[in-house]
């Protein structure tokens, strides 16, 4: 009976998977529908949100589940932009060897870069962060073979098996929706697993953490190299969408409006942020058709999002509701 | 979640393509102008698109005839973002045309995407080596000028005017670097010293500091937009103007003169354009310009206008017609209009041959500061890369 | 290089460090005693530029200009406070950061607006519009002097100011301890604005003396703000002391670097290999600082102590 | 008397000019509850943050189930069987009742926290949860978020956490602080029962439930140990009642 109780009120899982699977269904039928009208730029943009969605969904889950705010996730994404284009340099163009390959290297930047930052916390944290995505950004502008600061094409668009898959609109669309699905589903069982667990509570409540006899430190630098490397696959499409890969992808303002999306969806839901990531950009997208002060526009979307405490727009819908 | 969640979804699944799919119709010319509208490279964008918007409004809003539509995009200078910003105009908004460009690391970015969808793209200022040689395309033309050929002109007025020693400083990206390769094409003495600044750097003591105790012959830069301003107060700040020649190159314009104003008087630089050459174009041109936004225009503005007069032209050889590229190219190669610097056409890569002078920054008559032609130093010259283009 | 050549290295880098402390000054000081991320903090310093350019080109009359700049800026900060900032500060570090990411936006674009996208220029003060020549062929201008000058009397008045008055006893505690201090009767909110309002003067003041250096544009708060935030997590959050070293110490490191890394490479690389790292290790290094740093001292040099 | 569970011998923390614990040496035997008494700044949670490895000492040792644990980190020692309730109550608040017991159980499961399940559902993991739940009383509140509960429930809550890991020795930092009476009657009780089973290091104000709880009393002054023995003896110390007749305390 009151084991009954318990398992009622502990069914974790089962209202973000369904934000989840609402969210990729949202997108899924744009994209059909943006399909179905043979409307190429409109794939084009929804191609964006997904890819931009994973991007911010990497950070959300460092921010809302793991309570480490990076204020340099951009240097991730662009990190994996530039393995990409490094890699097709040399010829590597197959998502099977391009995938694992940007994973694994900007998941090992990051797992370096948090071992450092991760000592400090808080607001020294957060500079930390900015910190290495400064210094990968003066890395990036200083390697002139590959464009420097002006940046460079990529010499051809992924692969997967040989196929290719990236090379239409609709291909890329539905390549960067099945990485936000994979991402936005992984990331959200994730949070529920044993490993999850122990990072929510640390987020929260380090010392209790602590004193049950976990190494806090290890859970939160596996966590940030998991997100890199997301962030880095995010990177790859987005080196493949725009053919083109500069420093500019890893400029602190990118940094800056990956945190608003995630802020903004709600800090703590993982759909949350791949709403927060769409609406930003269909802000910028409809302003900027009308008017060159867009920036101006978003910006008081922004404030009043906060003062108004819209700033969670999950918790907007769920209030809503009541 | 909610069902109030889900129908807000549903509602932008359908309101969102209705909203950016609309303005599909076919009747007007419709011109995608992609330009540099925000942050601090902003004013060059502004004068380039005002130049354009000035000959579009001189012509009744007609370009060949054709009632014209000028969709006007700010690339914030993010190569990015202006690819998804051409894909929009090429493919949401089905323009005819693309025209302007501020950025050469915008231009690399959205050439490939133009060219791939057959839409000819004719560039207001960006004109970046690849596309001069080995990448150029059937669908770029360049009303502007090659990026290498304004510090070639420096270069060569080094060397003529007899300077042995000179230090280089440019913004420590490609740009830069493509700017002290073509200075020192021309120049055969000794450089002293290259100094590279990071790109969007505001104070140069320290650079200043080193050139003079360097004791050069002449300093030249490349100092776009505000780096520019900043440079120039400080260059006169610090005592070395009239001390060290200061030779330039997109640094001393009439985007920068005036917030610069008496500190840049008498620094040189290099250009294709003034406001004084002396043409009844030319004339015109800069006076109505003035009239029009109150201030004189720049080199960004004479190639921005020469631009819209340059499709203009093509437009009306073609009858109005954009359908048919391959005679919508010839009518565009033949440089079928009356360019404010006096002679002009276009080589078999798409880029100009034309004439390059150094100018200088005077006060006018009424106060303001612009720029004034001292002496030419090419003739209808041609670019250092044309060879290495395919195209005949 | 020269003796000569790297002293006069070292003034230019103490007169950049001065205008970082300006604005660090006040961004530790509302950070620390506020508990509050104001991210729009180098809004204040380019609305300190901006309006006392508009007002000295007004008044033809750099004092008066730099009075009424000061005051309009102050004006618009204590507008921005009211509306928006007192509102964060009871929320999350989160919000903070979002909300006031917000305002650099809308304040930004609006500058655009009103002011046009082209720079503009602040005409220093014909009296201290000279040079002195330091080294043979440069002249070094007054005004740098006067900015290094300007920056050694505000951080003596700062010092005063916390290490001797009541209301310096209440912001150092209140940085420590705002129970206490609620406790002990202060109006706390009170002192809060007073704080706000003087790190948002000290960083209009900052803009100001910067303008006649710079070109005045919308954007010129954001390089300042991040390296300010930089500064304030070096010197260590709260620490004015922490943010006066810290900001020298930036202002030296970066000034130097980019004088002398391409040389002092070029010692151990070929030419070409310097050049090109030469410029990138210079924008890195003060970053490098920063990590290291926080590697050996995670709450910065003075952190933890509260201001002192 | 067997070996002891815990031994400290000669701990020495100072922070700046202030000396927080001198040369302390104590030792707690298996089964016994070890009471930690002393006035207002005496040095115990400190102490207890040495023990329970937060904290450094600056010298001495500290020595657990035989083995020298001084320079092992806090995690370290939770694993080898040492678990703590702090003495500000210290639970993960957005996590329900059952969370919490789940995450502390986690800690001790041999296939750490690898594994694609859900936590929350695996059977093992909730069997031992409700049994630790069980102990303390807190079964019906399982569902319920750990912020929603009284002081009171939260300190028994913590005991769960504590009793989930089986643990070898409890470190109580004043469970009753903070409590009412009914509930802190309650968890006295609760602490009986628990008696005999684990051995606890206990800091408590409230006299009567040192006094009918513990085996040994320890009484720290200014950081240093005043003396160490059976409650009745300890009780009619000099020391002692000079120490809390300062406090104004019984």
């Amino acid at each position: 009976m009151i084991e009954a109780a318990a398992f009622r009120q502990d069914e974790p899982l089962r209202r973000p998977l369904r934000a989840a699977a609402l969210v990729l269904v949202a997108l899924a039928a744009a994209i059909l529908v943006a399909w179905a009208m043979g409307n190429a730029w409109w794939l084009s943009f929804l191609a964006r949100v997904a890819i931009t969605a994973t991007a911010a969904l990497s950070l959300s889950c460092l921010i809302g589940q793991a309570g480490l705010v990076s204020f340099g996730h951009a240097a991730q994404v662009g990190l994996g932009a530039y393995v990409a284009l490094i890699a097709g340099e040399y010829g590597i163009a197959d998502l099977t060897l391009l995938a694992p390959l940007a994973f694994v290297v900007v998941a090992l930047w990051s797992a370096v870069t948090a071992a450092l930052a991760l000592r400090t916390r808080g607001v020294y944290f957060i500079m930390l962060t900015l910190a290495f995505a400064q210094m990968a950004y003066f890395i990036m502008q200083s390697l002139s073979r590959f464009g420097g600061d002006d940046g460079m094409a990529l010499a051809r668009r992924a692969t997967l098996f040989g196929a290719p898959v990236l090379k239409t609109d609709l291909g890329l669309a539905l390549a960067a929706l099945a990485l936000l699905a994979a991402a936005l589903i992984g990331f959200v069982w994730m949070t529920e697993t044993r490993y999850g667990l122990v990072l929510r509570a640390a987020k929260e409540n380090e010392s209790r953490a602590l004193a049950s006899g976990f190494r806090v430190f290890r859970f939160q630098l596996y966590a940030y190299a998991l997100a890199g490397g997301v962030a880095a696959l995010a990177g790859v499409l987005l080196a493949n969408q725009a053919e083109f890969v500069s420093p500019s992808y890893m400029n602190w303002h990118r940094s800056g409006e990956l945190i608003v999306m995630v802020v903004l969806g709600g800090a703590t839901s993982l759909p949350g942020a791949v709403i927060g990531a769409a609406v930003v950009l269909i802000i910028e997208e409809a302003l900027g058709h009308w008017t060159e002060f867009w920036k101006l526009g978003l910006g008081l979307v922004i404030v009043a999002a906060v003062l108004l405490r819209g700033a969670d727009l999950s918790a907007l819908f769920g209030r809503a509701r009541r | 979640m909610t069902s109030s969640f889900r129908r807000a979804l549903l509602a932008s699944a359908f309101v969102a393509p209705a909203l950016f799919g609309a303005a599909a119709q076919a009747d007007p010319v419709k011109i995608g102008f992609l330009s540099t509208l925000s942050g601090p490279s902003a004013p060059l964008g502004v004068h380039m698109r005002d130049g354009f918007l000035l000959a579009v409004k001189e012509l009744g809003g007609k370009l060949g005839g054709q009632p014209t539509e000028v969709l006007v995009v700010d690339d914030e200078l993010k190569p990015d973002v202006a690819v998804s910003k051409v894909k929009a105009l090429i493919e949401r908004d089905k323009v005819d045309l693309l025209a302007g460009v501020v950025f050469s690391n915008v231009m690399m970015a959205v050439a490939k995407p133009a060219a791939e969808a057959k839409t000819f793209l004719i560039s207001g200022n960006a004109g970046p080596s690849p596309l001069a040689g080995k990448a150029c395309s059937e669908y770029f033309f360049s009303a502007s000028y090659q990026n290498d050929q304004n510090h070639e002109v420096m270069g060569k007025y080094a060397q003529d005017q007899g300077y042995k020693r000179v230090v280089l400083m440019t913004p420590n990206y490609q740009a830069g670097k493509d700017s002290m390769a073509g200075f020192k094409r021309h120049f055969k003495g000794e450089v002293l010293d290259e100094i590279f600044t990071p790109l969007g750097q505001l104070d140069f003591s320290a650079e200043l500091a080193k050139i003079a105790s360097a004791k050069p012959d002449a300093v030249f830069t490349f100092m776009p937009g505000g780096m520019g301003v900043n440079l120039v107060k400080q260059w006169s700040q610090a005592g070395l103007a009239g001390k060290i020649p200061f030779l330039s190159a997109f640094t001393v314009d009439e985007t920068t003169l005036p917030a610069t104003k008496e500190a840049a008087d008498g620094l040189l630089s290099g250009a294709e354009w003034a406001p004084n050459i002396d043409t009844p174009e030319n004339k015109a041109f800069v006076a109505a310009y003035e009239k029009e936004y109150g201030v004189a225009p720049s080199l960004y503005a004479a190639q921005g206008y020469d631009a819209a007069r340059l499709i203009d032209g093509a437009l009306k050889a073609t009858g109005g017609k954009t359908s048919d590229k391959e005679a919508l190219r010839k009518a565009i190669a033949s440089a079928p209009f009356k360019s404010v610097r006096g002679a002009f056409k276009f080589n078999t890569n798409g880029f100009p041959v034309q004439d390059f002078y150094v100018v200088k920054a005077v006060k006018r008559g009424d106060g303001a500061y612009v720029t004034q032609t001292v002496s030419k130093v090419f003739s209808q010259a041609a670019d250092a890369y044309a060879a290495e283009c395919p195209l005949k | 290089m020269n003796a000569s050549l790297l002293a006069l290295q070292a003034l230019n880098g103490l007169q950049y460090g001065m205008i970082l402390f300006l604005v660090a000054a006040g961004l530790t000081l509302v950070f620390g005693v506020m508990d509050f991320i104001n991210l729009a903090h180098g809004v204040q310093f380019t609305l300190g530029a901006y309006l006392t350019a508009s007002f000295v080109a007004r008044f033809d009359n750099f004092a008066l200009g730099l009075a009424a700049g000061l005051a309009a800026a102050l004006a618009l900060g204590v507008l921005l406070e009211i509306a928006v900032f007192r509102i964060l500060t009871r929320r999350s570090h989160l919000e903070q950061v979002l909300g006031t990411f917000g305002v650099i936006l809308v304040v930004t674009d609006a500058l655009r607006l009103v002011y046009g996208p082209a720079p503009r220029s602040l005409r220093m003060p014909e009296a201290l519009s000279g040079a002195i020549p330091l080294m043979d062929g440069l002249m070094y201008p007054l005004w740098r002097l006067a900015i290094i000058a300007a920056g050694l009397v505000v951080a003596l008045a700062l010092w005063l100011l916390v290490a001797k008055t009541r209301v310096g006893m209440l912001v150092r505690a209140g940085s420590t301890d705002r129970e206490t201090v609620s406790a002990l009767g202060v109006d706390i909110e009170r002192l809060f604005v007073l704080v706000f309002v003087f790190g948002a003067l000290l960083a209009a003041f900052a803009g100001a003396m910067a303008g006649p250096l710079l070109s005045i544009e919308p954007t010129m708060g954001d390089n300042v703000l991040i390296l300010a935030f930089v500064v304030i997590v070096i010197g260590g959050i709260g620490s004015i002391r922490g943010a006066f070293v810290a900001a020298l110490l930036i202002g030296l490191v970066d000034t130097l670097g980019r004088a002398f890394a391409t040389d002092v490479l070029k010692l151990v690389l070929s030419n070409a290999t310097a050049s090109a790292a030469g410029p990138a290790i210079a924008s890195m290094l003060i970053y490098v600082l920063m990590a290291l740093v926080l590697v050996a001292r995670p709450a910065g040099l003075f952190g933890g102590n509260g201001p002192s | 008397m067997s070996e002891a569970i815990l031994s400290l011998r000669d701990l020495d923390k100072s922070f700046g000019a202030l000396r927080v614990t001198r040369k302390v040496t104590l030792d707690v035997a298996p089964g016994e509850v070890h009471a930690l008494i002393g006035p207002n700044g005496a040095g115990k949670t400190t102490l207890i943050s040495q023990i329970a490895g937060s904290l450094k000492p600056d010298s001495g040792r500290v020595i657990f189930a035989g083995e020298d644990v001084t320079h092992l980190d806090a995690p370290s020692r939770a694993q080898r069987g040492l678990a703590r309730v702090f003495q500000i109550s210290n639970v993960v608040d957005s996590f329900t009742v059952l969370a919490n017991v789940v995450l502390s159980a986690l800690a001790t499961e041999t296939t750490a926290w690898w594994g694609w399940g859900v936590a929350m559902k695996d059977p093992g993991l909730r069997e031992r949860a409700f049994y630790a739940l069980d102990q303390v009383g807190l079964v019906e509140r399982a569902p319920d978020q750990a912020a929603d509960l009284s002081y009171g429930e939260r300190r028994a809550l913590e005991l769960a956490m504590g009793l989930v890991q089986n643990p070898r020795l409890f470190l109580l930092d004043e469970p009753m602080a903070g409590t009412g009476r009914e509930e802190s009657r309650r968890l006295t009780e609760l602490l009986r029962t628990l008696k005999g089973r684990t051995p606890m290091l206990l800091i408590e104000h409230d006299m009567s439930t040192v006094f009918a709880l513990a085996d040994r009393v320890t009484v720290l002054v200014d950081g240093a140990v005043a003396i160490t023995g059976a409650p009745d003896v300890v009780r009619a110390d000099r020391i002692v009642r000079e120490a809390y007749l300062g406090e104004g305390e019984p």
